[in-house]
């Protein structure tokens, strides 16, 4: 299984990637930030990492996903630092042979990020 | 033995500080370590149940053995996405 | 809530577009045409619609999806005619609050095309 | 009354034709045109239980009653996607 974890500072940007002739599904996922946490009203949100433990425990989670399900490839970028309302925090990718398989990889992958990325946010007034 | 603390997120906000070093008796677990920091820094004591505990990048139960030089984070619940 | 039912016989171009900024999750699913249908090496499959009939089934759907979740915004283009290996015939965006709705109406939107929309495949060797 | 019967996918090999127009009595119901069809295209008659049928753009079940000018569609599983 290819993969990609990626945290940056900078805007996320993406680019589609050739895949292999046996793949007939991709899923991709972006979170945006919204302009209200908790219902106060926000510019934005200063994303915090424990960049060394986040990436080990994203790794975890990919290992978990390769040994579940058969696919080709899973790409995933978290920018950190502060993130505008309407710009993406969180942009996931995922190639697999078949739909069921790639959009349940997908949404296990950002459950399990939610469990277990050490990875926090700080909403900005 | 000696391990580094880290604080991460409002955790840092209730020690006034991001890391701390201490000195433990050899066998101390994880949880005691915790109990010591709730100790030394009182206002991590509301956070007990919600607090998640990691040596080096991995989590860890409570009566995970530590060993000297490690590095212990403490935190609260994880928010990424 | 916005929607875009397009059938085309020409490849699949998607635009990113503006979004409300209460809005946290955008699911894209791309279908693709894979190398073998049912064991067979195939090198395209040539779509065949009753058109009038599957924009109307389309409608069906979207209204459902618009009774059922909070969504700022759905846009489908289904590919008709030969579409070679490796390419997309089907591209589908939802655009919701929270990613839950979003993942839960993309897929249901794809379950229920594959049950009630005239689309049939012909594959070409 | 007459109605006319449009065939999809591998249902046009199967009746040699995409469309078809056929005079019925009043009150004939789309499970009866059903069976017409069979006996006028026998090749029809092994996919009896995996046949759709709308009339105009929607889906109708056997014992919905046909109108004059109808079009009926018959068809077999849909596979979008």
């Amino acid at each position: 299984m290819k993969r990609e974890i990626t945290l940056t500072r900078r805007p996320i940007t993406t680019a589609a990637q050739d895949m292999g002739s046996d793949m007939g599904a991709v899923v991709t996922f972006h979170g945006v930030v919204r302009d209200k946490e908790d219902a106060t009203p926000i510019s934005a949100i200063d994303y915090e990492a424990n960049e060394l433990m986040a990436r080990h425990q994203f790794g975890l989670i990919f290992d978990a996903l390769e040994q579940e399900w058969p696919l080709e490839s899973v790409r995933l970028i978290h920018r950190l630092g502060v993130v505008p309302v309407n710009e993406p925090s969180l942009w996931v990718e995922v190639i697999a042979p078949h739909r069921a398989e790639a959009f349940a990889a997908c949404q296990h992958l950002i459950n399990e990020m939610k469990k277990k990325v050490p990875i926090w946010k700080h909403p900005v007034a | 033995m000696t391990v580094t603390v880290k604080f991460w997120s409002y955790f840092r906000d209730l020690t006034g500080c991001t890391q701390t070093t201490t000195s433990l008796p050899e066998g101390t677990t994880l949880g005691a370590l915790h109990q010591k920091m709730i100790e030394q820094f009182p206002k991590l004591a509301g956070t007990g149940n919600c607090t998640l505990k990691a040596v080096g990048v991995d989590y860890q139960d409570d009566d995970h053995v530590l060993s000297d030089g490690d590095e212990v984070s403490l935190f609260p619940p994880v928010q990424g996405g």
